[in-house]
C-alpha cells in the first residue's frame, strides 16, 4: 500500500473496513449488554429518559470520534510505513489545517454540552407537586426505606406505584452509600452528614423487580448491598401499603409460636422490630414485620426461602463478610423455628 | 516564559541562582499547602457543635504583640540579609540572631496561647474550631520553629568562616526569604482567625 | 547496608553497591527509579491479576472480601505512585540533562534522596501487607470509610504515611526538575527549542509541585482525625467527608495528568524520530500541554458529580472537562499529523506509540463521556470508569513508557533490545489490554458496579468477565516475554552504536551509554532538532579535548542517610514516637553533613 | 514605591537602604495597628471584611516585594511565585463557594435510631 494515488485510497479503504468491522462487533456487545437486568441503557423513567437522550448524543459523538481516529491511525500506518527509496516530506505544520482541527473538537464539545445542561437542569430539578416521598438510609450493608406519608418502613425492597413521582430523600447511617436503580435513577449518594434528593416518575410497572446495587464502596461488604424495586400499579401498590402497615401476623402454628418466643430469647428483638410484637423494637437490623412478603433477604443476597433464611441464621457474617449481624450460634432446632416464624411474617 | 530570554553570560540559563530559584517555587508550592488548610478553617467555621468558640478563647491584644514580633523578625531578617550582602559581618550576625530571638518570641506566645486555650476547654478534639485552628496554626508554628533552626544552622555554620563571601550571602538571602514567607502566611491566618469576627 | 551506614567514611573501599547508594549522577539515580518502578509494576500488575482471576467467574472463591478490598487497593495505589509515577521520574532523570544539554541536574544531591524517600514511601505502603493490614478503601479513600471507627486496623495509617513520604519524593524531585529545565539549558536552547518531552516534564512538575501540597493535606488531617481525634471528616461532630473529596481530587485530577504527559512526551518524541520528520505543529502541542496542565486544575469536581454537587457546580466543572478535550485533541491530531507524510521506521517503538495514540483516544473520549454529569450518573463506580482510567492508564500510559523503554534502552545500556521478540511481545500486551478492558465497558453499561467481590450469575457479566481475565493472562505473558527480552539483550556485547535511531534530540549526540558528564563539549543547540540540524548542515560535534577534565559532584552517602531518616520519621509515625524522635535526629544530623559537604 | 529608585542603588546608599527597611517595617505595624482598631470599630460586617482582607494584602504585597526583594528581582521568579499564589487563591475561593452553597448539609447529623450497629 503506497502513500499516493490508489495505495492511498487502498490503505484507506482497507483501515475503514477493518475498523468498520470492530466498531460493528463492538456495537453489537453493546446492544447484548444493553439487554441484560440491571443495563443502563433500558430506561423505564423520566429520569433515565432524561439521562438517555444525552447519553444517546454524547455515544454516538463519541463513537464518531473514535472511527474517525481509528481510522486515520491504522491508514497513515499503513500508507507511510519505511519504504525503500521514499523519503519523509518535511513539514513542521499547517496552520490552517491546525485551526480547522481546533473548531471540530470545539464543536463536538459544544454539541456534547449543550443536551448535558439541559439533563443536569431537568434531573437537578425539585420534585413535582404529590410526589410519594421516600427516606432511603444506607447501612453497612442494607438499605432501609421509610414512607413518611404512609407510615411504612421497610428494607431492601422499594415499592412504588406507576406513573407518580417519587422522591427520595438520601441519608446514610454510617459511611457513604450511593442509589442507583440504573432502569429508574441515575446514581446519587448517600452521604452522611448530608441529604441528598433525587425523584423519577417510573413508566412501567411490572412483576419484575428493577434490580440495583449500592455503587460506593462502603466497605468489606459492598458486593453484597443489592436493593430491588417494584413498579407496581396503582391497585396493587395500595395493595401493599396496606399490607404493609398492618401489625405483624399472629403465630398460627406451633412451631411459629415457638419461633416467636425464640425470637425474643435468642436477642433478636434487640436489633429488630416486628410491629405487633412489643418487645421487638430494635433498630439496628431492617424491619422484619413482613419479612415474609419480601423475595429476597439480607439485602438481596439470599432467596427468600426456607434454605436462604437458614443459611443467613446459621453465620450472617459467612453470608456476608463483615455483617453487622453477629453469628448467634443458634442450634438446628432454633433456626428451624426460627424460620417457620420469619417465614410467617408476610 | 521570560526563562526565554537566555542570557548566557551567567552560568544558568535565566542568570538567576539554582538555590534562589528552588526556593521560590517551593514557597508557590506552599502557597498551596497553607491555602488548603486556611480553606479547611474557613470551611468550617461555624460549624462547631460545642464551645467554645473562637471568640470565647481568642485573646486579640496578646495575638497583635506576637504579630507584631513576627513582623520585627521580618525586619531583622531583611537586615540580616542585608548585612551578608554588603559583607557587614556584625551587622548579619547581630540580626540573624535577633530574628532568632524574635521568631523564638513568637513560639512561646503560641504555646502559651496553646496552653491557655487547653485550660479553657479547647483541645483539638474538642471541636471543629479546635481542630482547624490547632492543625493550622501548629503547622505554620512548625515552620517558624524549622525556620528558627535554619537561621540557628546558619548562624553557627557562617560562625566557622573568616569574613563573608558571596555563597553565605546567597544562603542568608534564600534563608530569608523562607522566614519572609513564613511572616506573611500569618498576616493572612492573623486577619482571617484573629481579625474578622 | 546497615554495616555501610555504621560506618560512615569517606574512605571505603568502594564497593558496586556501595557506589549505587553513594551515587549522585542522574543517569544512575533514574535507572535505580527505572528499576524500582517496573519491580513495583510487576507487584501491581500482580495484584490485577489476581484480582482479575478472582472476578472469572460469578461466586468465584479465590480470595475473600478482605482480602480483594486491600488487593484492589493495592493495585491502584501500587500502579499509580509505585510504578508509573516512578518510571517516569526514571526517564525524567535520565534525559532531563541529556535533553536540555547539561551535565547533571540543578541538584544531584537532593535527587538522590527524592530516590531513597520514594524508595521509603513504597516500603512502607508495601510492607502493610505482611502485617495483614494493607490499605482497603480504595485508592482515593473516601471518608468516613476510612475513620478509626470503621477502618480501626492500621491500613489506613499506612495510607496516610506511605502516601506523604512519596509525595515528598516527588516534591523534591519536581522542584529539581522544573528548575534544572529552566535554568541549565545548553547555549541556543530557548523554551520554544527545548523538545516537547521536555516542555511535558516541565507541566508534570509543576503540576505536582502545586498539587502534592492539598493532598499532604488531607493526608494530615486523615492521620490526625484517626490518631488524635479531630473529626475532620466525620459526620455528626461537625466533620465533612464531602472536604476529603475536594481535598483529593484538587489533586487527584493534576496527578492523572502527571500519569499521562511524560507518555505524551515520549511519543512526541518517538513518532518524530521514526517518520523521519520534525513533530508537526510543534508549538500547538507545546501549548496544548501547557493548557491541559492549567484547565487540569479546573475539573476536580467531575469524580464527584453524584455526591450532590448541586445544579451549578454541575455545570461548571461539566464545562470545564469537556473544554480539555479540545487541546487533547489537538495533540492526538498532530502526532497524526506528524506519521503522515513519513517514512515510518516500524520498530517495536514506534508499535507502542501508535497504540498509544489509538488506545489514548479510546480512552480519553469515555472520559468525555463521563463529563456529561447526567451520563456520568449511569457511569460512576461501574466498570465503564474503570475502562475508562486502564485504557487512558495502561493504553496511554504503559504504552508510552514501554515505547520510551525500546526507544531509549539502547541509550541507556548500549545494546539494541531484540526487534523481533518486542514485537511478539508488543502484540501480547496490545492484544491482552484490549480483551481485558473493552469489555469492562460493556460490563459497565450492563450495570456492573467497580469494587465487588463478588457478583451473580444472571446479570449477563459473565462472558465479558470471564474474557478479561483471560486477557491479563495474555499480558502477563507479554510482559514476561519483555523481561525476557531484557535479559537476552544484557548477555550480548553492546550493539546499539551511539544513535541506532537517527534521533533529533541531543541524547543522540554523545556515546550510549553517555559518560558521566554527559558531553564532552557542551553543546550548541541552533534548532528545534539540533542533532539533524547539525547532520543537515554539516555541522560536525568539536572534537573531544585533549585533557578533558570535568568536574562533577562527588558521591555522597548523605541523601541515603537522610532518606533513612525520612523512613524513621514514617516507621515512627506507625509505631512509636521514639522512633520519629530518632528519625528526625539522623535528618538534622544529615542535613549539617549535607550543608557542610564540599561539593566541588 | 518610592523607594524603588534608591532601591536599585543600595550598594551606594548603604544606610539609606536601612532607613527603607526600617521605614517599611513601621508601615507594615501601622496598617497591623489600622487593621486591628478596624477589628473592633463597629463599621458594617462586610466592609470590614474587605477592608481588613483588602490590608493584609496590601501588607502581604508590601512584603514580598520589599523584603523578598521580588520587585527587583527577575521577572521569571514573581511568575514563579505569582502563579502558585494565583491558583491557591483561585481553589480556595472554588472550594469556599462549593461549601458555602452546599445546601444538603444535614443538620444535627444522623437522626434518631439511624445510627450504626454496634461494633465488634
Ligand atoms: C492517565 C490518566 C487519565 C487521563 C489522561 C484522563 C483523562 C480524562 N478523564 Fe479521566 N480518570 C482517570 C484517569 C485519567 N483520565 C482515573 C484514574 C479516573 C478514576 C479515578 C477513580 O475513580 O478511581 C478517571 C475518572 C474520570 C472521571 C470520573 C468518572 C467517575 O468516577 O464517574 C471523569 C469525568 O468526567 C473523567 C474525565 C476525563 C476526561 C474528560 C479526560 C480528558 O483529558 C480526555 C481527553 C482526551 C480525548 C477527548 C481524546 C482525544 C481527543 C480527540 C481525538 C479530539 C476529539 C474529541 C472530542 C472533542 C471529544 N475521568
Ligand atoms: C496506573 C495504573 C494501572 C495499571 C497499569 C493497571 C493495570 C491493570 N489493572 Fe487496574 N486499576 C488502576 C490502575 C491501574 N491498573 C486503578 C487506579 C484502579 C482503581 C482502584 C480503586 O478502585 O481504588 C484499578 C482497578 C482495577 C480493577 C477494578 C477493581 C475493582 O473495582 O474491583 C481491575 C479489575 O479487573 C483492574 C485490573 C487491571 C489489570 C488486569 C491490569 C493489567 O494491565 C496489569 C498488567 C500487568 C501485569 C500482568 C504485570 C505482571 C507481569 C508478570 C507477573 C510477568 C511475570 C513475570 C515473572 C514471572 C518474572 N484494575
Ligand atoms: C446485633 C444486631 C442483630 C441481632 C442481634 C440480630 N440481627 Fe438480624 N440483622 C441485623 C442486621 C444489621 C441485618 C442486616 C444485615 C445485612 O443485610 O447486611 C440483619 C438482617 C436480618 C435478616 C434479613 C432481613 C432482610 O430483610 O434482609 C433477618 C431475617 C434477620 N436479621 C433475622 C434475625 C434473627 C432471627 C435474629 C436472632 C436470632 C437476628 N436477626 C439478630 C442485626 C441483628
Ligand atoms: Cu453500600 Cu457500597
Ligand atoms: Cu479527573
Amino acid at each position: 500500500m503506497g502513500r499516493s494515488g490508489p495505495g492511498r485510497i487502498i490503505a484507506i479503504a482497507f483501515s475503514s473496513v477493518v475498523v468498520g468491522v470492530i466498531s460493528w462487533l463492538c456495537y453489537l456487545a453493546f446492544v447484548d449488554s444493553a439487554d441484560t437486568p440491571q443495563s443502563t441503557w433500558r430506561p423505564m423513567s423520566d429520569n433515565t429518559h432524561n439521562i438517555h437522550t444525552v447519553y444517546e448524543i454524547v455515544f454516538w459523538l463519541a463513537a464518531i470520534v473514535f472511527v474517525f481516529i481509528l481510522i486515520l491511525t491504522l491508514a497513515f500506518t499503513l500508507m507511510f510505513r519505511e519504504k525503500e527509496g521514499t523519503t519523509a516530506q518535511q513539514f513542521h505544520g499547517n496552520s490552517k489545517l491546525e485551526a480547522v482541527l481546533l473548531a471540530v473538537p470545539v464543536l463536538i464539545v459544544v454539541a456534547m454540552m449543550v443536551p448535558s445542561f439541559k439533563a443536569i437542569a431537568q434531573n437537578t430539578a425539585d420534585p413535582p407537586e404529590g410526589a410519594l416521598e421516600v427516606i432511603a438510609i444506607g447501612h453497612q450493608w442494607w438499605f432501609e426505606f421509610q414512607y413518611p406519608e404512609l407510615g411504612v418502613t421497610t428494607a431492601n425492597e422499594l415499592h412504588v406505584p406507576v406513573g407518580r413521582a417519587v422522591s427520595v430523600k438520601l441519608k446514610s447511617a454510617d459511611v457513604i452509600h450511593s442509589f442507583w436503580v440504573p432502569q429508574l435513577v441515575g446514581k446519587v449518594d448517600m452521604m452522611p452528614g448530608h441529604e441528598n434528593h433525587l425523584w423519577f416518575t417510573p413508566d412501567t410497572a411490572r412483576d419484575d423487580a428493577y434490580l440495583a446495587q449500592c455503587a460506593e464502596f462502603c466497605g468489606a461488604s459492598h458486593a453484597n448491598m443489592r436493593f430491588r424495586v417494584f413498579v407496581d400499579t396503582e391497585v396493587k401498590f395500595d395493595a401493599w401499603t396496606k399490607a404493609t402497615l398492618a401489625d405483624a401476623a399472629k403465630p398460627a402454628t406451633d412451631i411459629v409460636k415457638a419461633g416467636e418466643q425464640q425470637f425474643t430469647l435468642s436477642g433478636c428483638v434487640g436489633c429488630h422490630t416486628v410491629q405487633g410484637n412489643a418487645i421487638a423494637v430494635g433498630k439496628l437490623g431492617p424491619n422484619l414485620t413482613h419479612v415474609g412478603s419480601r423475595t429476597t433477604i439480607a439485602s438481596g443476597v439470599l432467596a427468600n426461602t426456607p434454605d436462604g433464611l437458614h443459611k443467613w441464621l446459621s453465620n450472617p457474617p459467612a453470608v456476608k463478610p463483615g455483617s453487622k449481624m453477629p453469628n448467634l450460634g443458634l442450634s438446628e432446632d432454633q433456626i428451624q423455628k426460627l424460620t417457620a416464624y420469619l417465614g410467617s411474617l408476610k | 516564559m521570560a526563562a526565554a530570554h537566555a542570557e548566557p553570560q551567567h552560568n544558568t540559563t535565566t542568570g538567576i541562582d539554582n538555590r534562589k530559584m528552588l526556593m521560590w517555587v517551593f514557597l508557590a508550592s506552599e502557597c498551596l499547602f497553607f491555602g488548603s488548610l486556611i480553606s479547611t478553617y474557613l470551611i468550617f467555621k461555624g460549624d462547631s457543635i460545642t464551645g467554645p468558640l473562637p471568640h470565647d478563647v481568642l485573646d486579640i491584644p496578646l495575638t497583635s504583640t506576637s504579630t507584631f514580633v513576627l513582623l520585627m523578625s521580618s525586619l531583622t531578617m531583611v537586615l540580616a540579609v542585608f548585612g551578608a550582602q554588603h559583607n557587614r559581618l556584625g551587622l548579619m550576625k547581630g540580626m540573624l540572631l535577633a530574628t532568632i530571638v524574635l521568631g523564638l518570641a513568637f513560639l512561646g506566645f503560641q504555646v502559651f496561647e496553646f496552653r491557655t486555650f487547653g485550660h479553657e476547654g479547647l483541645n483539638l478534639t474538642t471541636n471543629q474550631f479546635g481542630a482547624t485552628f490547632f492543625v493550622l496554626t501548629g503547622l505554620h508554628g512548625t515552620h517558624v520553629g524549622v525556620g528558627v533552626l535554619y537561621l540557628a544552622s546558619l548562624l553557627v555554620a557562617s560562625g566557622r568562616r573568616n569574613g563573608l563571601g558571596k555563597e553565605v550571602a546567597l544562603h542568608v538571602d534564600i534563608a530569608g526569604l523562607y522566614w519572609h514567607f513564613v511572616d506573611i502566611v500569618w498576616i493572612v491566618i492573623f486577619t482571617l482567625i484573629y481579625l474578622i469576627p | 547496608m546497615a554495616t555501610a551506614v555504621g560506618t560512615l567514611g569517606h574512605t571505603r573501599e568502594e564497593s558496586t553497591v556501595w557506589k549505587w547508594m553513594t551515587t549522585v549522577d542522574h543517569k544512575k539515580i533514574g535507572a535505580l527509579y527505572l528499576i524500582t518502578g517496573f519491580t513495583f509494576f510487576l507487584v501491581g500488575g500482580i495484584e490485577a491479576t489476581l484480582v482479575r482471576t478472582q472476578l472469572a467467574v460469578p461466586n468465584g472463591t479465590v480470595l475473600d472480601a478482605g482480602l480483594y478490598n486491600q488487593l484492589f487497593t493495592m493495585h491502584a495505589l501500587t500502579m499509580i505512585f509505585l510504578a508509573i509515577m516512578p518510571m517516569g521520574a526514571a526517564f525524567f532523570n535520565y534525559f532531563i540533562p541529556l535533553h536540555i544539554g547539561a551535565r547533571d541536574v540543578a541538584f544531584p544531591r537532593l535527587n538522590a534522596l527524592s530516590y531513597w524517600v520514594l524508595l521509603s514511601g513504597g516500603l512502607i505502603l508495601t510492607s502493610s501487607f505482611f502485617f495483614g493490614e494493607a490499605p482497603n478503601a480504595g485508592w482515593f479513600a473516601y471518608a468516613p470509610l476510612t475513620e478509626k471507627e470503621f477502618a480501626p486496623d492500621k491500613g489506613l495509617d499506612f495510607y496516610t504515611v506511605g502516601l506523604f513520604i512519596a509525595g515528598l519524593a516527588s516534591l523534591m524531585s519536581s522542584l529539581n526538575f522544573a528548575v534544572t529545565i529552566i535554568n541549565m539549558r545548553a547555549p541556543g536552547m530557548t523554551m520554544m527549542r527545548l523538545p516537547v518531552y521536555m516542555w511535558m516534564t516541565l507541566v508534570v512538575a509543576f503540576l505536582l509541585i502545586l498539587s502534592l501540597p492539598v493532598i499532604t493535606v488531607a493526608l494530615v488531617q486523615l492521620y490526625f482525625d484517626r490518631n488524635f481525634g479531630t473529626n475532620f471528616f466525620t459526620p455528626g461532630a461537625g466533620g465533612d467527608p464531602i472536604l476529603w473529596q475536594h481535598l483529593f481530587w484538587v489533586f487527584g485530577h493534576p496527578e492523572v495528568y502527571v500519569l499521562i504527559l511524560p507518555s505524551m512526551g515520549i511519543v512526541s518524541e518517538v513518532l518524530p524520530v521514526m517518520s523521519r520528520k520534525p513533530l508537526f505543529g510543534y508549538t500547538a502541542i507545546v501549548m496544548a500541554g501547557a493548557s491541559i496542565g492549567v484547565l487540569g486544575f479546573g475539573v476536580w469536581s467531575h469524580h464527584m458529580f453524584t455526591t450532590g454537587l448541586g445544579t451549578v457546580p454541575q455545570y461548571v466543572f461539566s464545562a470545564s472537562t469537556m473544554a480539555i478535550g479540545v487541546p487533547t485533541g489537538i495533540k492526538v491530531f498532530n502526532w497524526l499529523g506528524t506519521m503522515y507524510g513519513g517514512n515510518i521506521k516500524m520498530t517495536v517503538a514506534t508499535y507502542y506509540s501508535i497504540a498509544f495514540v489509538a488506545l489514548f483516544t479510546i480512552g480519553g473520549i469515555s472520559g468525555v463521556m463521563h463529563a456529561s454529569p447526567s451520563v456520568d450518573g449511569q457511569h460512576q463506580d461501574s466498570y465503564f470508569v474503570v475502562a475508562h482510567i486502564h485504557y487512558v492508564l495502561f493504553g496511554g500510559a504503559i504504552m508510552g513508557i514501554f515505547s520510551g523503554l525500546y526507544y531509549w534502552f539502547p541509550k541507556m545500556t548500549g545494546r539494541l533490545l531484540d526487534e523481533t521478540l518486542g514485537k511478539i511481545g508488543f502484540w501480547f500486551i496490545f492484544i491482552g489490554m484490549n480483551l481485558t478492558f473493552f469489555p469492562m465497558h460493556f460490563l459497565g453499561l450492563a450495570g456492573m458496579p467497580r469494587r465487588i467481590y463478588t457478583y451473580d450469575a444472571g446479570l449477563g457479566w459473565e462472558t465479558w468477565n470471564f474474557v478479561a481475565t483471560i486477557g491479563v493472562y495474555i499480558i502477563v505473558v507479554g510482559v514476561a516475554l519483555f523481561l525476557v527480552n531484557v535479559f537476552k539483550t544484557f548477555r550480548k556485547p553492546p550493539d546499539a552504536g551511539d544513535d541506532p535511531w537517527g534521533g533529533a534530540t541531543l541524547e543522540w549526540a554523545t556515546t550510549s551509554p553517555p559518560p558521566e558528564h554527559n558531553f564532552d563539549v557542551v553543546p550548541v543547540v541552533r534548532d528545534r532538532d539540533p542533532v539533524w540540524y547539525n547532520r543537515d548542515h554539516g555541522i560536525v560535534t568539536p572534537e573531544k579535548p585533549a585533557h578533558l577534565h570535568i568536574h562533577m559532584p562527588p558521591p555522597s552517602y548523605f541523601p541515603l542517610v537522610l532518606g533513612i531518616g525520612i523512613l524513621l520519621i514514617g516507621v515512627g509515625a506507625l509505631s512509636s514516637l521514639a522512633i520519629t524522635a530518632l528519625g528526625v535526629v539522623v535528618v538534622y544530623y544529615a542535613l549539617w553533613g549535607w550543608a557542610l559537604e564540599p561539593t566541588e | 514605591m518610592a523607594m524603588e529608585h534608591e532601591m536599585h542603588h543600595g550598594d551606594e546608599h548603604p544606610s539609606s537602604t536601612i532607613r527603607q527597611y526600617v521605614m517599611t517595617g513601621i508601615l507594615l505595624t501601622a496598617i497591623t495597628a489600622v487593621e486591628l482598631f478596624l477589628s473592633y470599630s463597629s463599621l458594617p460586617h462586610g466592609l470590614m471584611i474587605t477592608l481588613l482582607i483588602g490590608l493584609s494584602a496590601v501588607k502581604f504585597a508590601i512584603v514580598v516585594a520589599i523584603f523578598m526583594h521580588l520587585k527587583f528581582e527577575n521577572r521569571l521568579l514573581t511568575r514563579l511565585f505569582l502563579f502558585g499564589l494565583v491558583l491557591a487563591t483561585c481553589i480556595m475561593i472554588a472550594l469556599l463557594s462549593l461549601f458555602w452553597n452546599d445546601t444538603t448539609d444535614a443538620v444535627g447529623g444522623i437522626p434518631e435510631g439511624q445510627q450504626t450497629a454496634p461494633k465488634h
